[in-house]
């Protein structure tokens, strides 16, 4: 195999594996010996070094792995907490005042509800922090009871849950 | 020896019969009716045979086919009522919904390779929530308002209502000889009775209709008589005497 | 900002987030307008599309991300791919088809394409978060709109819905 596609091919394992990869697993995928597989690896650390790329190849734990440049960190933190303000589906709206208005309620009892399958409402609703575990209902499987959140009540202003206007009146269907 | 048949499973009847088109080489405009519902009965009875339910998606198919395969065979066309149009479809009604189910089924095709491709590219593999940490949300309710949130519960609420009214007619399945019995009962230990006192506080439909015929059925037997004194007026239950 | 460096820290934040990262977050990010970012996004494009690359930049689901080349898959498959996905029915595909074109749409459509109950195939697309509520169509019993995710965009390497490949033709044959 010609360098060059051995070291597009070890790139592209390092990448997509989630911990540091042994030299000897390296040394396999791309058959060679490992002093050689050694000498690639040690060039395309090279190359990464160079100031232009954002990421390194470094030797972690008895691995290769990639990972961000330690002056690259003030961008990313910047960044990866990012001030999302986005707004809610109609899926997590129907979850949300589900919750509000009959809490604490199970997930089957939202999913009779609604009529259809609610995990994905309900898992962005939790990750917005706007509604929480509140114990379990004491019923065989011991069911997850949901409730909202204080941040619900900072969200929309509310001073307690007796806030909450009355369900207006519309007929069915 | 042993004996093993195969049967294709088909999800749907639009789905079997493009199967027997394909098969055939035959272009969907030009599709041979009597052929084809010929090969379309044939696979439902060999499902029968095999114990297999057939659906009643199937057998809707397998009337549409035979109602196109009549109508050609004869000189005048039948003037149909609605409630037949609605199910059985014409012949170019057919060709048409066949042509657009081949168009999604290609379309599915489509998907499939393009997620095949992507198969192949790995992304980088993330923990969960990322090393990070969860991302954090300045205003996770975007413009949403309070009275949003009480009108989509009221709506919500409405819908359900409206499936759970049918949920509960589904459900109500009486048994008329039990009705019949219940009803026998209460008219024994009551002379004389109005059709209402057989009914409970709120009766549906269905129970007022099984209550009455279980009544018809117990005058049939003899075993009382019913009178009304003016047209939609109550209706008395005597129990006859021999 | 130097190019240089921006480029560097394009990659940095490429690399080390989980989602495809939009070109506005991008921009934002190193301090750009949008137009230039976009210009040094494609230099980076083109450098990682060099066969000594084992991974490249990708635009799917309306951002940016770093995948492996299609030509790496035989060598990674002896490592765990990250996230798999297996396949879905030929009745999951044809629902899935119908949504990604039609919507939104509600299931009665679905089932009126198809000739057939789809509930177990709806359900399973839901499941997956390849499809969601859209709402509700204002019509008699409300029913439920369906329309494709941010994930559907993801699995299937769409930069955005205009990216669908165009509908076979209905045509004879």
């Amino acid at each position: 195999m010609l360098p060059k596609k051995a070291k597009a091919i070890l790139e592209a394992i390092i990448f997509a594996t989630a911990k540091p990869v042994p030299l000897k697993n390296l040394a396999a995928a791309i058959g060679w010996d490992e002093t050689k597989t050694e000498l690639l690896l040690a060039e395309l650390g090279r190359e990464y070094k160079d100031e232009r790329h954002g990421f390194d190849l470094n030797f972690v734990a008895g691995g290769y792995e990639f990972t961000t440049k330690p002056a690259m960190a003030p961008y990313l933190e910047a960044f990866q907490r990012p001030e999302v303000s986005s707004g809610l589906s109609q899926a997590a709206l129907e979850t949300l005042a589900i919750v509000a208005y009959r809490q604490p309620v199970t997930r089957v009892e939202i999913e009779d509800i609604r009529g259809v399958k609610s995990d994905s409402a309900i898992n962005t609703l939790l990750e917005r922090e706007l509604i929480e575990e509140k114990g379990r209902q004491d019923a065989p499987g011991r069911p997850i009871l949901f409730g909202t959140t204080q941040r619900f009540l900072e969200c929309f202003g509310l001073a307690d849950l007796g806030d909450l206007p009355p369900l207006p009146q519309i007929s069915a269907g | 020896m042993s004996y093993h048949v195969h049967l294709d499973v088909f999800e749907g009847p639009l789905e079997l019969l493009l199967h027997f088109l394909e098969e055939e080489k035959l272009d969907i405009r030009d599709i041979e009716v009597s052929r084809i519902t010929q090969q379309y009965l044939d696979y439902l009875a060999t499902m029968r045979e095999h114990d297999l339910e057939v659906a009643g998606d199937f057998l809707v198919m397998a009337a549409t086919l035979l109602q196109i395969k009549a109508s050609a065979l004869l000189p005048e066309p039948r003037v149909e009522s609605e409630a037949e149009q609605e199910q059985i479809y014409s012949r170019d009604e057919l060709i048409r919904r066949l042509l657009v189910y081949r168009q999604f089924r290609e379309a599915g095709g489509y998907l499939d390779n393009l997620a095949k491709v992507r198969l192949a590219a790995w992304p980088r593999p993330f923990p969960t929530l990322g090393a990070k940490g969860p991302v954090q949300y300045t205003n996770p309710i975007g413009d949403t308002t309070v009275p949003d949130l009480a009108i989509t519960l009221a709506n919500v609420l409405a819908n359900w209502r409206t499936r759970e009214q049918v949920h509960q007619i589904k459900r109500q399945e009486i048994d008329l000889g039990v009705k019949i019995g219940e009803v026998a009962v209460l008219i024994k230990s009551h002379s004389r009775l109005l059709f209402d006192d057989l009914l409970g506080m709120q009766p549906t439909k269905t129970d007022i209709v099984y209550t009455f015929l279980a009544v018809l059925e117990l005058v049939r037997q003899g075993t009382i008589i019913l009178r009304q004194g003016e047209l939609y007026g109550p209706i008395a239950i005597i129990q006859w005497k021999e």
